[in-house]
């Protein structure tokens, strides 16, 4: 059943537009060509001072771990990938190793002539009895003089963290009165005792570097403890009375520098195939193996002072 | 032995030294010393340089009394001596150009710790780029890790801070697995000295024994030089480290620190392993397809970016990619573009950190973009130098950025399955580095009617501004005669073998 | 897989310890941990050095009785390094405890991300 | 030789010289004075051109070489027998309408501008009839559609604009879609001078054969535009009833027809022993029946006037287009014919309308009953001219009719020979459904028609004297088709 | 004498800033005395050149900047040093309503000698070098309003024109590499032993760096920041966005087809097929775009951009009738546009309309502009005796001797085009002349035609398409001579 249909529903249809287009009564530019005039760009700078904003909020939204559920699940992501990883590398390191020669066998790659000469010839070479004091010390310094940099640097650094100013120092004078052991009898008087005990342990292993197991780093570091430990006991008005910022300073200062100009001198001279002046004495002595003993007791007093350093930085952000 | 030889060991002492003597000196006189040391270095290099031109051929010097596989040697080549000299000069122009901004960022108390982490740092880079032997090397990058953490935190806000530690983790990550790998290398070996190394190296692959601890201890090393060097995906602690640090660390942190690192990362592909053994490894595949992400992502990070430093930091990001994609490229022409590209991002990168803390300080300190507006004005050293930078980075002809771009084509085009990938993303990577560079030189150069800000004029900051000359001029002399340096760096590589 | 798995079993040791304390500097978010997990990794390299310089059998390389014969000692090398590596990570991780104190003092947590997300909501 | 070009040049001169003098919007207020000397101005210079016209048409013979636009263009002018007729037809509409116009224009605005372009067209008529060469053909084409743009949009009204807009890119379209098959005649010919039986060079026909017939079919679409065939026939009721009633008499009558003689122009170039029997030829007369058709169904359903007779138009010029696609010497002759008897009394039927338009104001057929008492001559004229349009004998449509149909019958095309007569014939009776109407409503309005408002409208002599001329013309080409055969048989022989 | 007509430009802009010139008139008469100097030498130069080439610095390895003068760099340079004095001339005029004309003065007047620069370059490095630093010395010009809008654009153009420089210098490093030297030679320097099993590649290339240098061209997908540069002044629009900018555009990339690549090697390959497509959509497409376009200057800009693909269709045909097609509508589309550019110009610095809709009725008052402007409208649409019809008439024609079935198509792009072109342009024209009938004359009664230093260049101009559209004769036959290779 057909009906008919109004004159809307008739414009609708493709007959009608058919027609319209046959009888030449469509105009295919009105509305099309016809020129309207178009917004004029108008400058938005609140709507980018907004856009920021709402950048902000979503950032922070997606920084708020507590409450976005997709980091939570993408932390759970990143651990899952990271226990993961770490076995996968845990294997491949595992395969690398069975290819590695056998350990404790002599005829390592290890094993060479390097070795070979530095023991054999150490002795005579650099005038330590402890070969691994002559090597570092002596055939590889360069690295150690890195190496006592190194913890230069780290002092340093530390220093910038944690030095504090005048004031900051004075109000952590008092919260450090208030919460750190103080005058307690039982630790002073087992420090009265052990102190001394542990600083000339100290001593004699730096003096021992080059005689037997021992040396700068290790002396120093058993000193330093001595330091600690008599700071604890005595608190910061004591140990002010013999060690201060400026001697560590100064200390610091004194050895790196002779260090650094003692293996200058030791560098130029080898490197330029010139005499060293320095005598290597008699190995077995104290008074022997030429620099190794002098470097030993500077690296000794920078460690020692170092360590001593670190605990009063962490401590109390000064001396 | 000529006496120029000594210059290496004499460059690297003083430096070293002279971070031991800042430690007991006023901040002016730390300063003064610096200053000093940073440029008789430089000068010594040079005269390094020209010594090793003139005679052609690198020679070792022994650190202490004893040859090669027993006692430390560094050496020296016209590479070696060419980045010495480039990263004095560098170093210089990025503390003198944000020396103003130290007073207002570091306290007064803590200047001569300052330069001497930068000192130390310098002997670390300089020691990096002569040494010749594995185990010092990594003493060194120690500290230069350190010292770099250091200068990052020296100012302290808690940005830089997480920032530091960010950097640590990383870096700690990065010389972790440099170790393991470099104990690995130890154990096949039995050498640290690198050219003993090598030799054992070609025995080890001549007889086929431990190809997998071999390539395992490469990995590592390579991996750990990577992440040091913040390629692609081990890039997250940079942005804030670089973008909130005071400006000469940023400047020294992005153009020296990362390529010192690098320029390990190339001592070992040459001087440890070997160019072909290396090249025989898929490690270049893994290093090319990461250097192409890295210019892909830094780039779009960057452009996302609100903060101008941020953006810059990026920018590094990318520009890491790009040196890595020429060291992926497996040929001595992609080598020469990545050593080119070394000296052109560090000329570059530390000109526009140093421009934008102009542009920066005459907006009211904010690095937002909205605040930027029209910034070149009030400063106008500060945008032309900042709009060379960016123009260098896009790679326009005249500026170093062009060369390296150049370089890199040339050098892809040469490797047959590579070619087309690197080109297509190169043009890629341009293109975004076109699209943050050029809005914020736009940005920079839009004119504001009503600013809360102060422009600022040539009498108020004469050494600023004479640094920013410096810079500029650095990049165009590396922009047009280029062919020098290329030359330069093409001998060099070919001393290392 | 290769055939010394077991002889080294040193090694193998030091390169599990190595992965642990990678991961832990890696996937911790708590700092002190991470310190922690710094400080496994490099002793997993001190004893990867010792078990590369250990020679069944031999000494410590310290000249007893003017015995300079390469049969008595171990390889002095690999204890040269540790001594070195050791001196580093003492530092490294000075440094890593300070950088902890000072976010510690100022944002009260060790945890990161916790700290990162309070460095975004202040917004410098 | 300067004929031609005096012919060519000086009405364009003069309408330009209309144009620039009076480009002042306002200039009808100026008064009496300056009307006339503007009208006085007009006809001279209509007279003039006209002469000069039917000087050259008799005079000269041989074609001339202008100038080279690019080295392989020339602008060359010659007059063959097409050309000819064409150019008679508008030698002789034009001045009528011309006339016509100077009464109808009265009330109008800016007269100097329309009399302008008129005068422009008319040179460029001139020069379209003259044409040697399809550059220079196509010309003139453009120049043609650019000039009588105006014409339409005159009155300025809003409809008046589009529709003057919708003619212009109408035409333009088609004009490009045959500058399209140029290029390809350019490459395919030794030279684009009009000749009688094709130019293509025998090598292209063969190699590039199929796409020549494309290229063909698109250049008769294209040109067909002009001439409203039927997928591009819309412009015309568009602009048509839009246009001041002389104009839409210029359009229908001559303007229009340019598409005919470049139709006929292309078809010669082609050849048709190229065309025939192709499916282009089949495609083409299907337009054409279509148009024919569709034309006159359209015109039967509108109510106002001058529509109607635009859909008329649409309708008559595919008689000629068919007459043409038959490609049969009869039937050409016949389609020449049509041009001249459909040129001259769809001029006098749109000038007739013009009249009842300007003297009554009545646009609508239905409004027009009892319009033959009040303009008594006016439809009379429009009758026989109605007469002519439905082909009753002793008028010019008879006639050309007749050769239409003979020759489709004579051409042995399969279908098309039979079917076209068959459409031609229903269109007639529905020509004769949409125009007898208004003469038998005109002069008999019925029993309820009002005679006492009854009032003599007749308009002015300079309006019925060139209604009449025409309506003679039609008839007397209709009763002495030998007069015209002369210049027909030239016109088929010479071409 | 080659780097003195670049250097030139270069000093005078530099002193224009620097001289503290008391009358404006001063300024003008230094700034013209200047330009039409430099270009009198130009001519002379292009009338007189030698073969040889000028070197003026070692780049890097194989590579200099170099210039020479062939066929290609006469017809170029010609054009450029013949439109700049008028342009400079229209700009005098402009300017006066304008700030911080000094600036606007020194770059416009760098850019003179950055477009010579290209035009006279001798290989393909110093191209591309002239072509970075057009970028960079014409982004001030159209920055130089200073409103957010022109921000943007500026931004839009830099992002765009870098970025296409980008992936030119691929084309750029391909020649480098593969081909015997960078020099342009007719007929391309491709190696064909270096080239042998890596044409995939090279094509490849050859298609990126079409669309790199198309850019400038605003080839269509990367059309987008023309119509946004109309922002700039119209002095700017009219020689660079219209002349300078987008043909250096057009130039660069015929230099790659024809001097680097070489035809015989691009022909019949799917490279052409390529970029011939891109080509032939961006002519519909830009004509699309103008006719929707209701800004004046915006509107011309997409023709621009349809015009400009019109010269690189008649490129890619690869043929030396296609580059005679070419180049007929390099020169002849300049003159067309910047007559119409100068028309809109002059509307909207007398009056201060810039949309088509607020033309109504200007035609009777500006009846010189508007009258131009119908000419130039004309003549793009390609009226037979304009100069518009010629150059399509030896498009269309290559692309019908050239039997490549895709041109054919290229054709009926064209036709398309000029119809649209016609729509956009004769409804600007209607306007004017013809408001319609209840049109209040009151609104436009105090406008009136700008003075001398406007109408000369266009009157000028105006000729020119006249004489162009009807004897072309001299001009086409050196381009024919340039497309063969005999000049």
């Amino acid at each position: 059943m057909s009906r008919k249909k109004t004159a809307e529903e008739y414009e609708k249809t493709f007959a009608f537009r058919f027609f319209r287009w046959l009888s030449g009564e469509k105009d295919p530019y009105i509305g099309n060509v016809e020129m309207q005039p178009q917004k004029k760009y108008e400058p938005d700078h609140e709507a980018a001072l907004r856009r920021e904003k709402e950048h902000d909020a979503i950032m922070d939204k997606v920084y708020d771990t507590g409450h976005n559920r997709w980091l939570h699940l993408f932390h759970r992501l990143y651990q899952t990938t990271s226990v993961l990883f770490c076995l996968f590398l845990i294997a491949l390191l595992l395969v690398t190793v069975s290819y590695l020669p056998a350990n404790g066998t002599v005829t390592r790659p290890v094993n060479n002539e390097v070795s070979a000469r530095y023991i054999e010839k150490g002795l005579e070479e650099t005038g330590a009895v402890n070969i691994v004091a002559g090597m570092i010390l002596d055939y590889r310094a360069f690295d150690t003089l890195g190496e006592s940099h190194v913890l230069f640097v780290a002092t340093i650094t530390v220093l910038i963290l944690l030095r504090l100013n005048k004031t900051e120092k004075d109000e952590a004078e008092v919260s450090d009165r208030r919460f750190e052991p103080k005058n307690d009898a039982i630790l002073q008087v087992v420090a009265t005792f052990l102190v001394p005990v542990i600083i000339i342990f100290g001593i004699y292993i730096i003096l021992n570097g080059h005689l037997g197991p021992g040396g700068g780093f290790s002396g120093g570091a058993v000193i330093g403890a001595g330091l600690v430990l008599y700071l604890n006991a005595f608190g910061f008005k004591k140990t002010e009375r013999f060690f201060t910022e400026k001697t560590y300073k100064w200390v610091c200062f004194f050895s790196l520098s002779f260090y650094c100009l003692a293996k200058s001198y030791s560098f130029y001279t080898g490197a330029n195939h010139l005499h060293s002046v320095i005598p290597k004495g008699t190995p077995g002595a104290i008074l022997s193996s030429g620099l190794i003993l002098p470097l030993n007791i500077a690296v000794g007093l920078v460690v020692a002072c170092t360590i001593y350093a670190f605990y009063a930085m962490f401590r109390k952000g000064g001396f | 032995m000529n006496f120029i030889c000594n210059i290496p060991f004499f460059s690297i002492l003083l430096s070293l030294f002279s971070g031991t003597v800042c430690s007991v000196l006023s901040a002016k006189a730390a300063k003064i010393v610096n200053r000093v040391v940073i440029l008789a270095v430089g000068l010594m290099s040079a005269i390094l340089l020209l010594y090793l031109l003139s005679t052609g051929e690198s020679f070792i010097y022994w650190m202490g009394h004893f040859p090669a596989p027993w006692g430390n040697e560094i050496r020296a080549g016209v590479l070696e001596a060419g980045m010495a000299l480039f990263f004095c000069i560098i170093m210089y122009l990025s503390m003198a150009g944000g020396a103003h901004k130290l007073p207002g960022e570091v306290v007064e108390s803590k200047h001569n710790l300052y330069y001497i982490l930068v000192n130390l740092l310098l002997s670390s880079l300089l020691a990096l780029v002569y040494t010749n032997d594995m185990f010092t090397a990594y003493v060194f990058v120690e500290i230069n890790t350190i010292s770099a953490c250091g200068l990052i935190m020296i100012r302290q806000v808690g940005r830089t801070i997480e920032a530091a530690v960010r950097y640590m983790i990383m870096s700690l990550l990065g010389s972790g697995l440099l170790l393991f790998g470099l104990c690995i290398m130890y154990d096949l070996t039995g050498h640290l000295l690198m050219s003993n190394i090598k030799e054992s190296v070609g025995l080890i692959v001549a007889n086929g024994e431990y190809q997998i601890p071999l390539i395992v201890s490469v990995a590592l090393m390579c991996t750990g030089l990577c992440i040091k060097s913040a390629l692609f995906p081990f890039h997250a602690w940079l942005p804030d480290a670089y973008g909130y640090s005071t400006v000469s660390s940023a400047a020294i942190l992005s153009s020296l620190v990362s390529k010192g690192y690098i320029f390990l990362l190339i001592k070992i592909i040459y001087r440890v392993i070997g160019f072909s053994v290396f090249n025989s490894t898929r490690m270049i595949d893994v290093l090319f397809v990461f250097g192409l992400m890295g210019m892909i992502f830094g780039s779009l990070s960057a452009i996302k970016e609100n903060d101008v430093r941020r953006m810059i930091a990026f920018s590094s990001v990318a520009q890491i990619g790009y040196i890595y994609m020429g060291f992926g490229m497996g040929t001595q022409a992609g080598m020469v573009a990545s050593i080119f590209h070394i000296l052109s991002h560090a000329a570059t990168k530390s000109l526009l950190f140093i421009a934008a803390i102009g542009l920066t300080d005459v907006s009211g300190g904010s690095r937002r973009f909205a605040d930027l507006t029209g910034s070149a004005y009030r400063n106008k050293w500060a945008g032309v130098a900042f709009t060379a930078g960016s123009l260098s980075m896009v790679g326009v002809p005249l500026f170093s950025g062009f060369i390296s771009k150049l370089l890199f084509a040339q050098a892809a085009v040469q490797v047959e399955g590579k070619m087309l990938a690197s080109l297509i993303v190169l043009g890629i990577s341009t293109v975004l580095n076109a699209v943050y560079f050029m809005k914020t030189v736009i940005r920079i150069y839009t004119a504001t009617t009503e600013t809360p800000y102060e422009g600022i004029t040539f009498r108020h900051m004469k050494a600023y501004a004479v640094t920013l000359v410096f810079f500029i001029l650095l990049n165009v002399i590396l922009g047009v005669s280029s062919q020098p340096v290329v030359d330069m760096i093409g001998q060099g590589l070919a001393m290392f073998a | 897989m290769g055939p010394n798995l077991f002889a080294n079993y040193g090694e193998a040791v030091s390169a599990i310890l190595f992965c642990i304390g990678f991961t832990n500097l890696l996937l911790q978010t708590n700092l002190i941990k991470k310190i922690i997990g710094l400080n496994i990794m490099d002793s997993a390299i001190y004893l990867f050095l010792a078990e590369k310089g250990y020679i069944t059998g031999r000494v410590a390389p310290i000249v007893a009785d003017g015995v300079t014969s390469t049969e008595s000692y171990i390889n002095p090398i690999p204890s040269g390094l540790v001594l070195t590596g050791i001196v580093v990570s003492v530092s490294v991780t000075a440094l890593m405890l300070s950088l902890t104190i000072r976010l510690y003092t100022r944002y009260h947590t060790l945890d990161l991300d916790e700290i990162s997300t309070q460095l975004k909501r202040e917004g410098k | 030789m300067y004929l031609i070009l005096l012919s060519i040049l000086f009405p364009a001169a003069a309408g330009l010289f209309l144009l620039i003098r009076g480009r002042t919007p306002l200039s009808g207020e100026k008064g009496n004075t300056d009307r006339k000397t503007l009208l006085a101005l007009t006809g001279c210079f209509l007279v003039i051109t006209a002469s000069l016209v039917f000087a050259s048409l008799l005079t000269v013979k041989e074609g001339f070489t202008l100038f080279f636009l690019t080295k392989t263009l020339p602008i060359y002018f010659r007059i063959d027998g097409v050309g000819r007729l064409f150019s008679l037809l508008a030698v002789i509409v034009l001045p009528c309408a011309g006339f016509f116009s100077f009464a109808y224009m009265k009330h109008e605005e800016r007269e100097s501008r329309y009399y302008g372009f008129y005068l422009l067209v008319f040179g460029v008529l001139n020069g379209l009839c003259f044409a040697g060469n399809l550059i220079t053909f196509y010309l003139f084409f453009e120049l043609l559609t650019l000039s009588s743009m105006p014409l339409v949009l005159h009155s300025g009204s809003k409809e008046a604009v589009m529709a003057g807009l919708k003619y212009l890119f109408y035409s333009l379209c088609g004009a490009y879609a045959a500058l399209f098959g140029i290029y390809f005649l350019y490459q395919n010919c030794d030279s684009l001078t009009f000749t009688t039986d094709g130019a293509l060079r025998a090598s292209a026909i063969t190699q590039q054969g199929g796409f020549l017939l494309l290229t063909a079919f698109v250049m008769l679409l294209g040109f067909g535009v002009k001439a409203g065939m039927f997928p591009m026939h819309a412009w015309l009721p568009a602009a048509h009833p839009v246009a001041p009633a002389p104009a839409s008499a210029v359009l229908s009558a001559v303007i229009v027809k340019a598409g005919v003689l470049a139709i006929i122009r292309v078809l010669a170039m082609f050849g048709k022993d190229f065309l025939r029997g192709t499916w282009v030829q089949s495609g083409w007369i299907i337009l054409t029946l279509v148009t024919v058709f569709m034309g006159s169904l359209l015109a039967y359903r509108e109510p106002v006037l001058k529509k109607r007779l635009a859909y008329s138009t649409v309708s008559q010029i595919s008689y000629i287009l068919f007459g043409l696609a038959v490609m049969d010497e009869t039937s050409f002759t016949g389609a020449l014919f049509h041009v001249l008897a459909h040129g001259f009394v769809k001029a006098a039927l749109f000038l007739c309308a013009g009249a009842i338009i300007y003297k009554t104001g009545k646009t609508r057929v239905e409004e027009m009953r009892g319009i033959g008492k009040e303009m008594p001559l006016t439809m009379w004229c429009f009758t026989i001219a109605s007469l002519g349009l439905i082909g009753i004998p002793p008028t010019g449509g008879f006639v050309s009719k007749w050769y239409l149909a003979l020759g489709s019958l004579e051409s042995g095309l399969p279908v098309f020979g039979v079917l076209g007569p068959v459409i031609l014939l229903l269109s007639a009776l529905l020509t004769a459904g949409y125009l007898l109407p208004l003469t038998i409503h005109g002069f008999f309005p019925g029993a309820d028609y009002d005679y006492g408002s009854l009032q003599k409208k007749e308009p002015c002599k300079l309006m019925t004297v060139p209604v009449f001329i025409l309506t003679f013309l039609s008839v007397l080409i209709g009763l002495f088709p030998n007069l015209v055969d002369g210049i027909i048989v030239m016109a088929a022989a010479r071409r | 004498m080659i780097v003195s007509v670049i250097l030139i430009p270069f000093i005078t802009g530099i002193l224009v800033p620097v001289i503290p010139f008391r009358k404006r008139w001063q300024k003008e008469v230094f700034l013209e005395t200047a330009v039409v100097l430099n270009s009198i030498l130009v001519w002379f130069l292009l009338l007189h050149h030698s073969d040889s080439t000028f070197l003026l610095a070692h780049f890097t390895g194989n590579l200099n900047i170099s210039f020479r003068v062939d066929g290609m760099s006469m017809v170029f340079a010609g054009l450029v040093s013949a439109l700049w004095p008028f342009a400079t001339l229209y700009a005098f005029e402009y300017m006066t309503k304008e700030e911080h004309e000094n600036v606007f003065f020194l770059f416009y007047t760098l850019t003179y000698g950055v477009t010579l620069g290209i035009a006279l370059a001798a290989n393909l490095l110093t191209m591309y070098f002239f072509y970075e630093l057009l970028t960079l010395v014409t982004v001030p010009l159209v920055m130089h309003t200073l409103t957010r809008e022109a921000v943007l654009a500026s931004r839009k153009y830099l992002y765009y024109s870098l970025g296409g420089a980008a992936f030119a210098f691929l084309g750029l490093i391909m020649v480098i590499v593969y081909g015997s030297t960078t020099d342009f030679i007719l007929g391309g320097v491709l190696d064909p032993a270096k080239t042998a099993g890596k044409t995939n590649v090279l094509l490849l290339i050859y298609v990126m760096a079409f669309l790199g240098f198309g850019v400038k061209a605003a080839v269509c997908p990367f059309n987008a920041w023309l119509p946004q540069a109309g922002v700039a002044p119209t002095p700017v629009t009219a020689l660079l966005h219209a002349v300078a900018v987008v043909k250096s555009g057009a130039f660069a990339i015929i230099r790659l087809t024809y001097y680097s690549f070489g035809t015989d090697f691009l022909k019949g390959t799917w490279a052409q097929y390529a970029v011939m497509s891109v080509v032939m959509f961006t002519i519909v497409y830009g004509c699309s775009r103008a006719v929707k376009e209701t800004h004046l200057k915006r509107r011309l800009a997409y023709s621009t951009i349809s015009n400009l693909s019109y010269i690189l269709f008649g490129a890619v045909i690869m043929t030396p009738l296609g580059l005679v097609g070419a180049l007929t509508h390099l020169v002849f589309h300049a003159v067309m546009k910047i007559s119409s550019f100068f028309c809109a110009g002059a509307v909207m610095h007398q009056t201060g309309r810039h949309y088509v809709h607020e033309l109504n009725g200007l035609g009777y008052k500006m009846p010189r502009v508007l009258g131009i402007f119908t000419i130039s409208a004309l003549a793009l649409m390609g009226v037979p005796g304009l100069a518009g019809f010629v150059s399509k008439w030896n498009l269309a024609g290559a692309a019908a001797e050239s039997g490549n079935p895709l041109a054919f198509g290229g054709i009926a792009c064209l036709l398309v085009s000029a119809l649209l072109t016609a729509i956009y342009m004769l409804t600007i024209v209607v306007r004017a002349f013809f408001p319609g009938k209840d049109f209040d004359y009151r609104t436009v009664s105090d406008i009136r035609d700008p003075n001398w230093k406007m109408l000369l260049p266009l009157f000028v101009f105006s000729i020119f398409i006249i004489l162009f559209g009807v004897y072309s004769q001299p001009v086409v036959d050196f381009f024919m001579s340039v497309a063969t290779g005999v000049v």
